[in-house]
Order: C-alpha cells, then structure tokens, then sequence
C-alpha cells in the first residue's frame, strides 16, 4: 500500500495577460508566501524539498533552477528543477514524500509567458532540427493536422469544438481570476479568422501570466497541519513517441496511458461514475474532447455530443473545466497543469466562490505539453 | 524505505562532436545498460532524463525531443534538471521514483549533445546568468571558474602547481578508459605553461565540451536480487542548491556540497567519511574543482585536498583513489553525462569490473558528486555493496 | 561489464567533416527574442545606477543588506523594509584576468572581471570589471572606486558603470 | 520607509534581449544515410524492426518499442496517402500567408510512420484525408541533403 499524500496549501501571484509590476522572482515569492500562509508552514523550518516546474528557453534563461531558491525559501535546502508541466512536480513531491525521506515538499510553475517575443519561433525550436524545422513553418501546423485527424476519425464537428471555447470562456466569467472570459457564440468562435484549417482563431487559448505554489504533506504532517487536506488519489504521467510522424493522428494516447495510471492507483474502474468533475487540458478547443475520451470519461467519438448535451457545463451532470480551462484562464505554460489542480483543489474546499459545485467529492485534473509533445500527466484527488 | 540497487551500466564514447543525434547516443547508452543486465524495454516502469541546457542541443525542451532514444515510448518519463548538477541528481531523481513504492525498475539516461550550440559551447552560458546585472558585462564561464579558483587559493595559500596535479592524474587515469576524449599523460609544467584563458586558469585546467551519453538501470530490492548477482545499493542521497546571489557567498568552499553530502552519509548512516569511503568520483570540469570538492564532501578538512593530492592519496592506488575513471578532465565533459558517467564508474568499480582502471583492494563503498549552476548546486550519491 | 565491452558505441568527427560537408548537417538560428520584467527590486536599481547611485534594501530582521537590490529576503522569506543607498567604492573579493570572450575567442587586451564588495552593504559582492590598472598588480583586497558613464550616456543599467578603477587610500 | 510597489507604469522597464547563439545538427547515423539517398539516388528509405512487424519512416538505428538496433533497411516507393493535413494561413513570424500552404503527414504503404511535408499541385479546397499523393524531388542538381530535397508531395 502506497503511503498517503495530502495537497495542505495553495497559493498563487494573480492571472494577468502581462505583468510588468513584478519580476518573476516577485511573482514566485508572492505565489509562495500565500501557499505557505495557507499550509501554515514556514520554509525553512519546515519544508524538506522543493521543486520547480520550468523550461528553459520559454524564459529566456537557461538553466533556471539558477533562478529559483530564493524566491521560495529553499536556499541550502534540496530543491530542483524538472522541466514540465507543474503536475509532473506534484509526482515528484509525492515520490519525494513517499519514500519516507521528506515530509513536507512545495511545488511551483510560473508563466511569464508575454516576455517571450517570438512564440511561433519558441514553439518551432522544439522541433526535429533534421525533419522538422528545415520546412520552416508556424509550428501551430501541428495542432491543425492534429484535428483534422481527430474530427475524421470520430466524427466529431468543428461545431462541436466550438461550444468547448464558448462554454470554457463563459465558465471563466465566475473564476477572477480567469482573463479572457467572455460571452461568445459558436458562430462567433467558427466565424473567427481561420488559422491552420481546422483550427480557428477562437479555437486555440491564448497566453497569459501567472505564478502558483502548492505544498505537499505525508498523512501525518497533513493532519497535523490542516482540517481539509486534499489527498492525491492517484497520479500518473506519459510520453508517447515524440516524432511527429509517428503518432497516432486523432488519439491522445498520452493522456489516455497517465489517466490509466493514476487510476490504478486510485483503484478507480469506472472514471465516469467515480469522479464527479474534471480540469482537463483545453490548449485548443478540440484537445478537450480529445482528452476526455482519451480519459475514458465517455468513449471514442462521443465527447462532441456530451459538450453539445450541455452535460459538461457547470450545471450539467458531469462538469468540465469550471475553472475556465486555457481557453478561460489563459494559458500559463508550465504552470498549466498546476492552475487545473489549484481548481479541483478549491472545489473540493468548498472555497470555489460563486462557481462552487456542490457535493463534489473526487476530482481530477490532466495536462497536456502542448505542441509539438505527445507528453501529459493527470492527477486525482479527493476529500476523502 | 525501500531499498534501490544499481543493476546495469552503459556509456557511448565521449567525443567533441558525433555524427549521432542525441537520440542516437541515448539509445546506444541505454541499450548498453539494458543488455548488460539482460533486461528488455518491457522490462522499464518508468524514465529519467538527464540533461542540462536546451543551449546546448539546441532543441527547445529537449527532453521530449530525446524520449524515444532514452527508451520512453508510451511510459511515465521525466526530467530532472539541475544543470551542471544534473548527471548525479538523476541517479536520485530515479532512486526517489523506485524507492516511493511507485515503480520497480527505472531507466535513468543522461545525455548532452554539446557540439550543437555555435559559436561556441561556452556561449550558451551566457543565456545563464542574470540578465539584468551579469550578463550585459559579457560575462563568460571562464569568469566563475577563475574567480572561485583565485578566491580559493587565496584562502588557503595553495597554488597553481598543487592544483595542476589533479589534471596529470585525470588525464592519465583516463588512458585506461575507453571512452575518453583527453587522456594524456602531461607534466605539471604541461599544465602551468599552456595558454591563460582566464587567470588562473589554463587551457590545462579545464575540461572539454563534449556529446556523449550514459545510462543506469535501477531496480528495487525483490527485483535487483532475482536479476542480479551483483546489485549495488544506492545508499544514500543528496541535492542542495546555494543563494542565487554569487556576491553573497564566500567562493572559497562550497557549502552547498557539504549540505548535499550529510543528506547522502545520514541516510547512508556513514558518521566519518574520510574514514568510510573507499573511492570518490567528484566533479571535476576544472582541476582545482577536484579539490574543492573533495573538502565539500568532507572528506578531508578545508584546504587540505592539495596535500593529499600531492601525497598520492588520490592515485589509484592511493587510500582514497579520486576520480578514477579519468574524471572530466580526462574522459570529457558532456555536463550531465559525465555526472552519470561518475556514478557508472563507481558502478562498475565497486562490481570489480572497471577492467585495466580498477581500484584495488575491493572497495565497498564509493562516493560520487556532481556540482553545477551558478557555482551553487551539489549533487550527491553514495553506493555500497 | 565495462571490461567486457570491446566496441564502445560513439562516431567522433573532426570540424571539418562539417565544413566540408562530408557529413550532412544543418542550421538553424532560434530568433528567440524576449523582453524581460524588471520588476520592483532591480527596476528600482537600475533607475539609482541611471542617477549615478547604487542601492540595496534592508531586511530589519536579519539585518543584512541586499544586493542587487530586491524586495524580499530569502533567508527571513519576508519583505524587505527599506531601501538602503551604498557607496560606489569597494573592495575587490576575487578577480580573473580573462584573454577570452563569451564565446571562447581570444582577445588581446585582457579583461578583469571582478567580484567586488560594495562599501555598506557588510561585505555583499557584485560582479563588474576592474579598469585603468595593471591586470598583473590587482589583488584580492584591493580597493577600487566605480567609474561611471557620464550621465547623458546613462541608460538604466548595469553598464552605467563602466568600470572600477584602484583608489588610494 | 518600506518597499512600495510599482505604482506607475513610468516605473517598468523591460530589459530587451534574445538568445545569442544558434544550431548546428548533424544528421546522426539514420539521417545521413536517409538523406544521401534523397539526394544522390531520389528515393525514401525506411528502417526495418522485424520484432515488431515495422518500418520506420523516417528511418532510425533503432526501434523506439522495443530497442532492437534496426540494420535492415528498404525503399518505400514514392507513393503515399495524406493521413492528415492542414491548410496553414499563418507563417513563423505570426504574419499572413501571400497563399496558405497545405502541410501534410504523408503515410508510406506499410510503414509506421511517413514523412511532414507541403502538398503542391493542389488547392486547400481539394486536399482530402486519406488522398493518395506522389513525392516530387527537387533536380538532383539542386538536391543538398535535406528535408526540402523534396519539393512537395502531390496528387495522383
């Protein structure tokens, strides 16, 4: 039996499309001292091990773990870098708790993502430097053979896809700190500027700034420290192969092996049924359909029809992305994996304010990389 | 907590520049380590990858990029990142992923594909420091080195000829190894005559860029026992990382080594390791680096490593044989492989196996470090049998 | 294992195997381009180094001085209190004598890059360059005074100061 | 007087810059066989894993599922069908496209795998999943090893 381990705080630097008031050292330090405030911790005292969740060259700085002790009280203490999304942080603190040597870890990701000028060209750097970027092209290319090739092999419409970004950035008028909810139709979101046919403008999220820490406990400092820890179910973690020539066009094979994991290990059979609302990954509106099909949360081909049903809306019966999701919120880099479990975390506090679900119990929240990777995790938790 | 064992080994040449892609390289490292303990990819739970910079492949997030090569195909992957550091930190970033109960066997792979970055490898290091009060100076790695060596130095009145001892007997030990790049049998004189890149240091004094892989495979203890005869025992770890503020630190000792040292020997449960540990494998990009670190694994008292080096105690076949594989200076310097290449060699030492470079008298306990960033990262492992 | 191994994997090639493409290969120039927050703390530093001052801040637990100047202490993890003005004169901590670049060329005139502890802040250092001296007289514990662009040239930033020059005293 | 906040906008200055230094990649072992094939006989090589019933396209030294090293290699022919494809309007820089580009993932008969390329002779409009195409090579004159050896796939 795996020990148990708990999610004791949060904390997180406001969601903001730009941030210029604040360096991102400022904004670690101000996500920090508010998780810390919450877990009621003092780092230095009592924090075993740190880990932060960046990438190089999406901040302009290599080697970035330079950057990071200071801002979260962790200087001379064990704290490192892995460079992807904050719930592969989350794993490692559970392992680092697990293993009996740390009690207590924090986890952080941050985006600053409008200090980076050139995105497409960020993006295109990631490619195979042999097949791939000698074409030269906008990198988004991938995302918009990624859905044609998801939509032929289910079914599923650009219609349908839609409705994921009107229902994300209605959900996102309840969360303060979503930055691009609005209003919108899904004859807005077809008729929008066409990017990479499918994919419409108002298809794809757009960036925003942000920073959060959570603080991680074993069973026994979680007790000891808070009346609502929220415990990690299950978790779990993929990659598929990373050439774009090999990969399964419409299938987010990924996503499906972690959630397969995590539900392993949350002894979970029936997802549907035993997890009552999800944050999953929404880089692109159809990435959401994807995922949830991907995460057995209904079958191959009928996520379309459950988003058109209403039945994944804050009131429906199976929610999806309340929070807002990238479409919503804005998408935070690296951080993004970590803003879907700051929401399944409030959720199942009770502390989501207006857009609280009522009698949720078990969530889960999923992330994927985003272009050009075939890499996600996904993490449960629970009340109980 | 559950035991975590070593049980295979692989390394490709290190070279300037190789035809391989860092794909290939990791593949051929990790194949190596698989078929040597007869294992098979549907053998691996789970991957860790090791590797510093995007500027030095060139590649933004690497890691993904590099995945299939380490073996990652439809399995749980990650990476760990501590620059310089990072080569030791994934033999402990793979321990705490068996070690948590969460999986059995791991595939931790390092790999660095240096030649990449033009002009000059060197020159990703500028994209490292701040770049609001460091970098506009065009501030080089060199810079760092020299500082700290000076600072060093200084403080304990060592001088250039004790230091370039270190680089005679790492180049040498590397003959022996055939994987290196710099083996070379030079004099003191060899060291102190070639050319100043950066006061003190000299074109002898410091390592090379290189490509090159390395890669272990870890089991838990039920597994390690049925598939190996000769497991040997991750028995302690240990990562720490310094202030970011270099003016605030005092470069003469490396504390942040210290701190990631006594968090190896306590778990380890080793009280007095200059007493304890039978061979040591510290980081060694720079000659004078051997020794600081020596002093930052305590292993001898601060600014006593110059004295031990010149008394021989480092040899081979000293009583406490430091960097026998050849080291950095002697075997290459593809940053997060050659910290992994630290651990193989203890690996293959503390097996009795490190052919023409084994250490006599059966050593049972090793000791291998990996520093990095901004002179402020220590990464530790300790293995025993 | 390692004694057993006859053919270690691993094709070294020379530069020129490259540059006269008897192996394929290709370029590729990142164009990553960023504009960098300055934030609260070193927005403040440099706006002083513009005026021809350097600043820290103070944490009144601790008491230490911090510089670069920034709004947190990270061992007390707590806000600063107050902004501290410090001298431009120093004393040099370490220093190297540098005959290349970034990049690994060669220059002719060597560089003194230097740590240098700044009068005021307790023995805090910052990097710069030493200037107007003899590379082969520095030493540690020299003093050294800032020599700053004149004010017109001043930007905001850490080369406003152009170099520090040894002082008398 | 305790630290203030940045209150005014007059009070933010980014610090512009980018990163200095750039790529050079060798082919590696697969690619520089790969691609002297592209370029001095014009034709696709792939990679065979016989353990696991595949070819690899683009080839490699080595079988990503099961680590066999792969020495037996093949000509697929020219001849492929869009597995999937997009019609991008945007280029790297975020700018319009004078004409928007058809990007494809080309599958090769039997392959695991294909080749990332552009569709010519063909408008956005026509592109189907699933549409056989052909590669056109660029003249061997002006092939240099490389990607764009291939001139783009077409329909037939």
């Amino acid at each position: 039996m795996l020990p148990r381990v708990a999610i004791v705080g949060i904390g997180f630097s406001s969601f903001r499309s730009i941030t210029p008031d604040i360096s991102f050292k400022e904004m670690m330090f101000e996500a920090a001292t508010r998780a810390y405030e919450d877990a009621g911790v003092c780092p230095q005292q009592d924090i075993d091990g740190f880990v932060t969740c960046e990438e190089d060259f999406a901040h302009g700085r290599s080697i970035f773990s330079i950057h990071t002790p200071d801002n979260l009280g962790a200087v001379l203490k064990p704290i490192h870098t892995i460079p992807g999304d904050g719930i592969y942080g989350l794993a490692a603190g559970y392992m680092q708790i697990s293993t009996g040597l740390m009690s207590i870890v924090a986890v952080e990701s941050h985006s600053k993502a409008s200090n980076m000028l050139t995105p497409n060209y960020l993006i295109a750097h990631a490619l195979d430097p042999v097949y791939n970027k000698p074409l030269g092209y906008n990198p988004y290319f991938i995302a918009g053979m990624e859905m044609n090739r998801y939509l032929f092999e289910t079914g599923t419409t650009k219609e349908q896809c839609a409705l994921v970004a009107v229902k994300n950035k209605l959900n996102a008028l309840l969360n303060p700190q979503a930055v691009y909810g609005e209003r919108i139709t899904a004859d807005e979101v077809l008729g929008s500027e066409m990017m990479f046919y499918p994919l419409s403008r108002l298809d794809m999220s757009s960036p925003a700034d942000g920073g959060i820490v959570m603080v991680l406990a074993s069973e026994e400092k979680a007790k000891a420290l808070t009346d609502k820890p929220i415990w990690i179910r299950g978790i779990g973690w993929c990659s598929d192969t990373p050439g774009l020539e090999t990969r399964e066009g419409g299938e987010a094979v990924y996503a499906h092996l972690a959630g397969d994991m995590a539900y392993k290990m949350a002894d979970i059979k029936h997802p549907r049924k035993e997890i009552d609302f999800v944050e999953i990954d929404d880089t692109f509106s159809y990435k959401e359909l994807q995922h949830l099909e991907a995460l057995k949360l209904c079958r191959r081909g009928e996520a379309g029809a459950l988003v058109e049903e209403g039945a994944t809306q804050r009131d429906g019966e199976f929610p999806v992305n309340v929070s807002g999701g990238s479409l919503g919120v804005g998408h935070l880099v690296e951080a993004t994996g970590l803003q879907r479990v700051l929401e399944v975390v409030l959720q199942l506090r009770g502390e989501a304010g207006k857009r609280q679900l009522s009698n949720v119990k078990v969530g889960l929240a999923q992330s994927w990389r985003g272009i050009p990777t075939n890499s996600g995790a996904a993490i449960i938790l629970s009340r109980e | 907590m559950r035991k975590v064992a070593i049980v295979g080994a692989g390394m490709t040449k290190f070279v300037r520049r190789s035809l391989e892609t860092g794909k290939e390289l990791s593949w051929q490292a990790a194949k190596m380590a698989l078929d040597s303990c007869q294992l098979t990819l549907d053998d691996v739970d789970c991957v860790v990858m090791g590797t510093a910079p995007d500027a030095f492949d060139m590649i933004h997030m690497k890691a993904e990029y590099l995945s299939d090569g380490a073996g990652a195909w439809r399995k749980p992957y990650m990476r760990g990142f501590v620059g310089g550091g990072t080569g030791v930190f994934v033999a402990d970033q793979g321990w705490y992923h068996v070690a948590s109960g969460l999986f059995d066997t791991c595939l931790v792979v390092a790999e660095e594909k240096m030649s990449c970055c033009l002009p000059h490898p060197q020159g990703a290091f500028i994209t490292c420091w701040d770049q609001f009060t460091e970098s506009p100076l065009g501030t080089s790695l060199l810079w760092f080195f020299a500082w700290e060596m000076n600072r060093y130095m200084n403080a304990h009145g060592i001088t250039e000829r004790e230091i370039a001892l270190v680089a005679v007997k790492n180049k040498k030990n590397a003959m022996n190894h055939p994987c290196a790049q710099l083996a070379a049998e030079i004099t003191v004189d060899d060291v102190l005559n070639s050319e100043i890149m950066a006061w003190p240091v000299k074109r002898l004094d410091v390592s090379p860029t290189s490509d090159g892989a390395v890669a272990i495979v870890l089991a838990a203890e039920h597994v390690a026992k049925r598939i190996s005869d000769k497991p040997v025992w991750i028995e302690g770890v240990g990562w720490c990382l310094d202030t970011m503020y270099i003016g605030q630190r005092d470069l003469y000792y490396p504390r942040y080594v210290e701190y990631a040292a006594r968090m190896a020997y306590n778990m380890a449960g080793i009280k007095e390791p200059s007493k304890e540990i039978n061979i040591a494998e510290p980081y060694d990009p720079f000659d004078y680096k051997e020794l600081h670190h020596m002093e930052g694994l305590l292993l001898c008292g601060k600014g006593e490593a110059a004295r031990l080096t010149a008394d021989g105690v480092t040899q081979r076949t000293g009583n406490l044989p430091t960097c026998p594989s050849g080291g950095a200076l002697g075997v290459g310097n593809a940053i997060a492989a050659t910290g992994l290449m630290k651990v193989a060699e203890l690996f293959w030492q503390l097996r009795g196996e490190a052919g023409k470079r084994q250490v006599p008298g059966k050593p049972k306990k090793g000791v291998a470090q990996a520093w990095g960033d901004e002179m402020q990262v220590g990464t530790v492992i300790v293995l025993g049998v | 294992m390692s004694e057993k191994v006859k053919e270690w994997p691993g094709t070294a090639l020379k530069e020129d195997d490259i540059t006269e493409k008897r192996v394929l290969s290709t370029e590729w120039h990142p164009n990553l381009k960023y504009a960098w927050d300055t934030g609260i703390g070193y927005g403040r530093y440099f706006a002083e180094l513009k005026k021809g001052r350097i600043i820290g801040t103070r944490c009144n637990k601790c008491r230490r001085v911090l510089l670069p100047a920034r709004v947190f202490c990270e061992w007390c993890f707590r806000t600063v209190d107050e902004w501290v003005y410090l001298e431009d004169t120093g004393t040099v901590n370490t220093f190297s004598i540098a005959y290349t670049d970034w990049v690994a060329n060669r220059i002719e005139e060597p560089q003194i890059p230097a740590l240098i502890e700044i009068d005021g802040s307790g023995g805090v250092a910052i990097m710069h360059l030493i200037g107007e001296v003899d590379p082969w007289k520095v030493k540690i514990g020299m003093r050294v005074k800032a020599v700053w662009k004149p004010e017109g040239e001043r930007e905001g930033a850490i080369t406003d100061i152009k170099y520090w020059k040894p002082v008398d005293e | 007087m305790p630290v203030d906040k940045v209150v005014q906008l007059s009070q933010t200055k980014p610090l512009h810059g980018e990163i200095p230094v750039y790529g050079q990649y060798t082919f590696g072992v697969a690619g520089e066989r790969f691609f002297r094939e592209i370029k001095d006989n014009g034709r696709i090589m792939g990679a065979r894993c016989e353990r696991c019933n595949l070819t690899y396209v683009p080839p490699r030294i080595y079988c990503e599922r099961c680590f066999s090293e792969l020495k037996e290699w093949l000509a697929v022919g020219g001849r492929g069908i869009v597995h999937t494809y997009t019609v991008a309007y945007f280029d790297l820089e975020g700018a319009r496209l004078p004409e928007p580009v058809i990007v494809a993932m080309v599958q090769f008969d039997g392959v695991y795998g294909g080749l990332v390329h552009r569709l010519g002779e063909v408008r956005p409009e026509e592109a189907k999943i699933g549409m056989p195409v052909e590669v056109v090579f660029k003249d061997k004159a002006e092939r240099v090893g490389s990607i764009n050896d291939i001139a783009y796939f077409k329909p037939c």
